[in-house]
């Protein structure tokens, strides 16, 4: 029997408001192997701690049920303690009474039977719990970045910089990502390309980086540490090491119709390219769906044309091996498609646009070379709306229920950059409301309307109405009028929702890191780990872990580095004891378990049994520590009960379920 | 059965086998029960008919620890039980010499008493050489006689084929008895409301007296130790405490053996108490070939069975409140 | 049992701790009430769950049982949920096929995000256990008498 | 392939002609609507209270005759499909409704939304698809520019209609296209006539319909086509300018050379 | 429970609509065709009835100017449906005696030669108990 105490938090008035403390310190005390039992305002504190330090002293405890918050939230802190108080952490059960019990319950007789049950099932468990020693495992000194964008680049930079290894990879042929992509940033009007430029050049200089793009991350397997990765390289067919980017390639390509990416679509490119001038590496690739050398077979100008002989159109896909020691998803983000929304008959008329798409013509380097025109005739607009929340803080089937939180600064942004460079345009603004938090962005917003006499009306739009004389007749609430109103307008630009970059929850899955409704990757705690996963080794940097600006990616981006390097100073990981174990005595040898094991941790080895008395040879399960990850799969699939799980054995998990329907 | 013994004396004697693994006569003429045959003589009391019901590959868990082939008899069914050991690597397929011996169907000695024939000193038409339609009974009250196929195990009604799954060589003809369906009597459960259903497993279940028969008689149910018998679970019982545990033991027990039972009905033919077992397995199967796609367990070694494998677009466990 | 005699379910909830235990967390967090009989067993993962561990709850009295995990492909371990998910649909299957009430039981997967999902779920779970009653099928009449 | 069908009252009636043109196109083009024994009204709205049941019980009878058949079931006036459509949906998915209204009906077997409610149109797109369609049309209404008036009930709410893109449908355009025509895209094709409205507030449901010939007409159109006698009759009203409207079925009909056999 | 408590109630169990949901955005004013009719606007129906004003709203002209052409329940982003409200609050009415909005003396007038049947159903189901 073990002699157990049991330390009932307060946690201020979050658990002692609606559970009465000294009734389950009353209660669990006569528990069989509880010896001991005492509340405290806040266990988590350093007297808190104490106590147990105390108590494990003074009653010779040999295993501890703290009953407090989640042990999601405190379990590491107590066992820590329970270490320094010289007791095996594994020792330690936390009767999560908190976010299960009193934050969700009223009434405080029932909060405080629920948290004696739930501080019981612990006792019980406790009672059955074993030590349990971690082993080590080792750490691969080098980081693996997901996505060139400007959070990856950011991440990739602040690691490298700190002396390690990071490899970056990127789906598309160039780093950049979105930031490449705008004409200028807010709150200060910087030129989007003259920030973001010097930090591709130095991530592409850096003697610790290596970069690849048009690449893909393919597989992933392994653990904190010790991933291993497949990057596959797609062919660009041009050799990289030969290329010289004079680009004459791309002035000869005969095939010039393809929609521009780059440009959102509203420009096009040739087969063989390079998506905008500043890409890095500037080294084109070839779409082969585009070319007419591998449509048809004919043509091949661009080789013929290449002075440096770089063409190769024989080149094939690569599959690149590399081993990293913590992985960073920085896959960014996409607008939502606009197909369902066609009241602002965006499928209906070229002049109605979205907001990525009005930074492509505002920019110089964009389809109308950076002036301001409409994309049906050219004409220049004299009146312009913008319509906010398209698709944003939608609870139904076709918009996304969040905030996507920058559109009020972008577009405060751009009315005021088309009042100051184009004076005689009208600019209105439907919003429902603006959200300008932030340093110095409510000042912005309130620049565009005072300065700039941007005319800002309350109230979303119900439909944008083509006229035949090729206006846009928008048909609007003025809620503060009670008016509905009509304004014909030249363009009509939408704030379009964002939504994380489609590919991540195919990455999520490789990398089983958790993903919410939204598939936004989930931080590991929302306030305290904003930047981990909840999957050890997985990392988050900029929108893939929610919708933020550049100044928000780039803090992001470097604390997520930073917890990178935390990771891999370290020489080794204490790796998790709760791992599966089979019973020599009571194993089949039957191969069921190695068939469920996602890890291949199960292997088995005729193993020479005495099994009370008979001694024979017998096909046994092995697990592989350092490869057991503790899913418990391989429990319940042995029909004999020879394996189990240690920390969530069958019996404490029995007298778990014992304890509740006591 | 003659060329059969003929040949199991051939292979002891030049050395092939060092046993055999057959039935041997009992003090009935219609319990005939598993016996290893060590020598050539002994051979005279190895029996196969009509009443030879018992699966051996079972027995082969223990014969392939011991010196040399043992040759064993597996009749259609039975290989199938064979090819789930093989899979799970409970018997050597290099220690098996495995003659396919044929079958007619195999008889249930409760099914012919209940036709009211008491008092069996004699029973002819059960021979593998027979036609095997017609059971002359000699009694103590005169001579009577029974329909082979009234006298048929439920198994042989639903039977998966003649053909033998593995085997070295083949012995004897086999013949058709199919003549029901597989899951008639699991669809009539289902059909049940749920009082009903309860109130039919209720009387059934009551009557288990633990006596592990089905368990022991299982040749899935091969586990070294059974986890109604360890520690592992708190859950080693021996008397029946109360009629939860009953419905305990054979769920788990029908739990896990599924996707991995050949259906071979020994569970109901072994029970003493007359309890229909194999519904809880064949409502496995049927369930499995339902949701997850027609598996056969033991039609073809090391194929992945259904419980240790998955699909993504696999049904959710909702579908049962939808069937 | 409270004063007014109301049938108070005893309820078990198998939660793994990556993503449902997580969703508890949140909705605890987030306060999203729901019914004090539900009471929370934290596993590595919804293959963790054992067919004995849910008759042994129903053994010892329990009204219901629902096991929560990681949605199917984002599970933590990969594939944990898609072999919990078939040994759940046919031990559920089983459980109906004896007569136990459909509904006893019930799978659900809740993500780490899923707060709302989670308290909703649950107080719809407990709600249809009322709805069923006690557990009388499945009790262990040894305890009960 | 024969297909129950919901004819409705102002089919038999008023608009008789929406009604004899498509069974005359159905024949010809190879499937035959069965109408359904003794139906009653649909009620021409849907009764949107969650609590109403009586009024939704015609439209579960002929679903569930329908049912009973084992046919789908076609219907053609725009507010019998919405009607029909939805109360279906409440079937399905409503435990409420369907319990109470199977407790008022009494059906040999309870109705549980198991018939698949298709509109004419959908029918044409679906099951004899478009370009089938362009292949039966014998006398192509080349040069013509239509508008595609829907109205709103095949539309919305577009979540149980699931009839076509609510904002941007095109599948009476498509259907345009099929007999020859050339459809005239214009803003307000999804725009309420007024419906009901017209009994009493003459003059607003005038000017709504005023609003869509003018916006049809702008973008060039020489007629609209519809599907609801009550858009008709409303669009009728309106003086705005002379442009005509025609059901469809009529177009159809006139397509495949069926017009004076239909009329007769 | 007051009387207005209990008629907000009542019009929140028939349109099955939940008011708190609202954001108010206003895209079902933007929306409505029959804007300009209404004395009451649709983004108010949610309101009136969040706030429990059911006796103002009742009395409201815009019973009679909605076209249940669901444009605003189509549009709304937050799932509101105020064309379903609108439509609570005329039950409201309709099923009190007397508060019939079209009565069987009126429609000869009404009525013209080519007045389809569907027209009068219609507005039989809208208006009248």
């Amino acid at each position: 029997m073990q002699r157990i105490g049991v330390f009932v938090c307060h946690c201020g008035s979050n658990i002692a408001a609606t559970v009465d403390v000294k009734k389950v310190v009353e209660v669990i005390a006569s528990e069989p192997g509880v010896v001991h039992a005492e509340d405290y305002q806040y266990m988590c504190s350093e007297a808190g701690q104490e106590k147990i330090a105390i108590a494990v002293r003074e009653k010779k405890l040999t295993g501890i049920v703290v009953c407090s918050c989640s042990p999601r939230m405190h379990e590491a802190t107590f066992r820590k303690a329970a270490e320094r108080a010289g007791i095996n952490p594994y020792m330690v059960e936390i009767a999560n009474i908190r976010e299960h019990c009193s934050w969700i319950h009223k009434d405080i007789n029932e909060a405080t039977e629920k948290a004696v049950i739930l501080a019981r099932a612990a006792v019980a468990k406790v009672n059955l719990n074993t030590p349990l020693t971690p082993g080590e495992s080792r750490v691969t000194k080098r980081a693996l970045v997901i996505g060139g964008g400007i959070a990856g680049i950011q991440t990739a930079l602040d690691i490298a910089d700190a002396g390690y290894k990071v490899d970056i990879v990127e789906k598309t042929p160039s780093i950049g990502g979105r930031m490449s992509q705008l004409d200028k940033t807010f709150p200060t009007l910087d030129c989007s390309a003259c920030i973001l430029t010097p930090k591709m050049v130095e991530a592409a200089a850096h003697e610790n980086i290596t970069i690849y793009t048009y690449s893909e991350v393919e597989k992933v397997s392994g653990f904190v540490g010790d991933f291993t990765v497949d990057i596959r390289k797609k062919a660009r067919f041009i050799d990289a090491d030969k290329c010289t980017g004079c680009g004459a390639c791309q002035e000869k390509c005969p095939s010039k119709k393809t929609p521009s990416e780059f440009n959102r679509g509203l420009g096009t490119r040739t087969a063989i390219y390079t998506p905008f001038a500043q890409a890095i590496p500037n080294v084109p690739v070839i779409d082969t769906e585009a070319c007419i050398k591998f449509k048809t077979g004919k043509c091949g100008l661009c080789q013929k044309i290449c002075a440096a002989g770089a063409v190769d159109y024989t080149q094939k896909d690569e599959i690149v091996t590399e081993k990293y020691g913590a992985i960073v998803v920085a896959t960014g983000f996409d607008t939502i498609s606009l197909d369902k929304y066609d009241e602002y008959a965006y499928n209906q008329s070229p002049d109605v646009i979205t907001s990525l798409e009005l930074e492509r013509v505002m920019n110089a380097a964009g389809p109308t070379h950076g002036h301001l025109e409409r994309l049906s005739d050219g004409k220049a607009p004299k009146e312009i709306v913008f319509i906010q929340c398209v698709g944003s803080r939608c609870s139904d089937d076709r918009g996304k229920p969040y905030c996507s939180k920058i559109c009020c600064m972008y577009t405060a942004k751009h009315a005021m950059l088309i009042r100051d460079k184009y004076p005689d345009v009208n600019v209105t603004v439907f919003y429902i409301d603006v959200r300008t938090p932030g340093k110095n962005f409510d000042e912005f917003y309130r620049r565009a309307v005072e300065q700039y006499g941007v005319n800002y009306v309350k109230g979303q739009v119900g439909k944008v109405i083509p006229q035949p004389n090729g206006k846009l007749l928008v048909q609007g609430s003025d809620l503060l009028d009670n008016k509905q109103i009509l304004k014909e307008a030249d363009m009509v630009v939408l704030a379009t929702a964002i939504e994380p970059n489609k590919d991540v929850r195919k990455i999520a899955t490789m990398l089983t890191a958790s993903i919410d409704t939204n598939n936004f990757l989930t931080e590991a705690h929302a306030k305290l780990r904003p930047v981990e996963s909840p999957t050890a080794g997985i990392f988050l940097s900029g929108v893939v872990q929610g919708p933020k600006d550049i100044p928000e990616t780039v803090s992001q981006a470097g604390a997520a580095a930073v917890k990178v390097v935390g990771l891999l100073a370290k020489d080794k990981l204490m790796t998790n004891p709760c791992t599966a174990k089979a019973d020599e005595l009571l194993c089949n040898g039957c191969s069921s378990c190695a068939n469920v094991c996602p890890y291949g941790a199960i292997s088995y080895e005729d193993t020479l049994v005495n099994d009370h008395g008979i001694r024979e040879t017998r096909r046994i399960a092995i697990v592989n520590s350092a490869l057991c990850q503790g899913c418990g799969a391989c429990t319940v699939a042995c029909p004999s009960g020879a394996m189990d799980l240690q920390g969530f054995s069958n019996r404490q998990i029995l007298s778990e379920v014992d304890a509740i329907c006591r | 059965m003659q060329e059969l013994i003929n040949r199991a004396k051939e292979l002891l004697a030049d050395g092939t086998v060092a046993r055999v693994l057959g039935w041997k006569i009992g003090d009935m003429p219609y319990n005939p029960e598993p016996a290893y045959f060590e020598t050539v003589e002994s051979l005279d009391k190895f029996v196969y008919n009509g009443f030879c019901g018992a699966n051996l590959s079972k027995y082969m868990i223990e014969a392939s620890k011991l010196e040399g082939k043992t040759l064993v008899c597996l009749k259609p069914c039975d290989s199938y039980s064979f090819n789930q050991l093989l899979t799970e690597h409970r018997v050597d397929r290099d220690k098996a010499y495995i003659i396919g011996v044929g079958c007619k169907g195999k008889l249930d000695i409760e099914k012919i008493k209940k036709t009211g024939i008491k008092g069996i000193t004699a029973v002819s038409g059960a021979e593998m050489t027979d036609a095997c339609d017609t059971l002359e009974i000699d009694t103590i009250y005169g001579k009577k006689s029974c329909s082979y196929n009234d006298g048929m195990l439920e198994r042989c009604h639903v039977c998966k084929g003649k053909e033998h799954k593995i085997y070295d060589e083949l012995i004897g003809e086999s013949r058709d008895t199919c003549d029901k369906e597989r899951f008639a009597e699991v669809e009539r459960i289902e059909a049940m409301s749920p009082e009903e259903k309860f109130e039919f497993f209720k009387a059934e279940l009551s009557k288990c007296i633990r006596c592990n028969a089905c368990r022991n008689v299982c040749p899935a149910c091969s586990c070294r130790k059974c986890v109604f018998d360890s520690t592992k679970f708190d859950s080693a019982q021996k008397a029946n405490v109360d009629s939860f545990e009953e419905k305990m033991f054979h769920i788990i027990r029908a739990f896990h053996v599924a996707g991995r039972c050949t259906d071979c009905g020994e569970c109901s033919r072994v029970c003493p108490q007359g309890i229909p077992l194999h519904l809880f397995n064949r409502k496995f199967i049927k369930d499995i070939n339902e949701i997850y796609g027609e598996y056969v367990a033991g039609a073809e070694a090391g194929s992945r069975a259904p419980l240790v494998n998955f699909d993504t677009e696999d049904a959710e466990p909702s579908i049962v409140n939808e069937r | 049992m409270s004063v007014n005699n109301e049938f108070r379910p005893k309820i078990v909830a198998f939660c793994c701790n990556w993503c449902s235990y997580a969703g508890a967390d949140l909705a605890g967090s987030s306060r999203l009430a729901y019914p004090a009989d539900v009471k929370i067993i934290r596993v590595p993962c919804s293959c963790r769950v054992n067919p004995m561990f849910i008759l042994r709850a129903f053994e010892k009295g329990a009204d219901g049982v629902i096991i929560c995990g990681c949605h199917p492909g984002d599970c933590h371990y990969s594939t944990g949920n898609y072999y919990a998910r078939r040994r759940m649909t046919l031990l559920f299957s089983m459980l109906d096929y004896i007569g136990v009430e459909k509904g006893r039981t019930r799978v659900e997967w809740v993500s780490a995000a899923e707060g709302v999902k989670f308290s909703d779920t649950m107080n719809d779970f407990v709600a249809k256990i009322k709805g069923l009653g006690e557990n009388v099928r499945l009790g262990d009449l040894r305890c009960k008498n | 392939m024969k297909y129950s069908y919901y004819p409705g009252c102002t089919l038999k009636n008023k608009a008789k002609d929406l009604d004899a043109y498509a069974r005359a196109s159905a024949l010809a083009l190879g499937f035959e609507l069965e109408e359904i024994e003794n139906w009653q009204c649909c009620g021409g709205v849907y009764p949107l209270g969650s609590d109403e049941i009586a009024t939704k019980l015609s439209s579960v009878r002929a679903l569930s005759d329908a049912k009973e058949k084992g046919q789908d079931l076609v219907t053609l006036c725009s507010a019998c499909h919405h009607v029909i459509k939805r109360v279906n949906d409440d079937m399905k998915n409503c435990d409420d409704i369907r319990f109470r209204a199977n407790n008022y009906l009494k059906l040999d077997t309870p109705y549980a939304g198991e018939t698949k409610v298709i509109h004419f149109l959908e029918l044409l797109r679906d099951t004899i698809g478009f370009d089938e369609l362009k292949k039966r049309v014998v006398k192509p209404l080349t040069g013509k520019k239509i508008g595609a008036y829907y109205g709103c009930l095949l539309l919305r709410p577009s979540g149980v209609l699931a009839f076509d893109d609510p904002e941007n449908p095109k599948i009476i355009e498509d259907f345009i296209r099929a007999i020859g025509a050339t459809p005239v895209v214009y803003p307000y094709r999804n725009e309420c006539c007024g419906g009901y409205i017209s009994l009493k507030e003459k003059d607003m449901a005038k000017s709504m319909c005023d609003k869509i010939k003018e916006s049809a007409s702008g973008f060039g159109a020489d007629m609209l086509i519809t599907a609801c006698p009550l858009c008709m009759y409303n669009l009728n009203k309106s003086a705005a300018n002379g442009i005509p409207v025609y059901y469809f079925t009529e177009l159809l009909a006139e397509a495949l050379g069926l017009k004076e056999e239909a009329e007769s | 429970m007051s009387h207005a408590k209990n008629q907000a109630e009542r019009i929140r169990e028939i349109s099955g609509v939940n008011p708190l949901k609202c954001m108010k955005c206003g895209k079902c004013s933007a929306t409505c065709p029959a804007f300009n009719e209404m004395d009451i606007k649709p983004h108010q129906f949610v309101s009136y009835v969040a706030n429990e004003n059911i006796e103002e709203l009742v009395k409201s002209d815009s019973l009679w100017k909605c076209l249940s052409c669901f444009a605003c329940v189509e549009r709304c982003p937050r799932d509101v449906k105020p064309g379903k409200i609108i439509d609570a609050a005329r039950q409201l009415v309709v099923r009190e005696r007397g508060g019939n909005y079209l009565s069987a003396d009126e429609i000869p007038e009404l009525l013209d030669e080519d007045t389809p049947q569907q027209l009068l159903v219609s507005a039989y189901r809208r208006y009248k108990r």
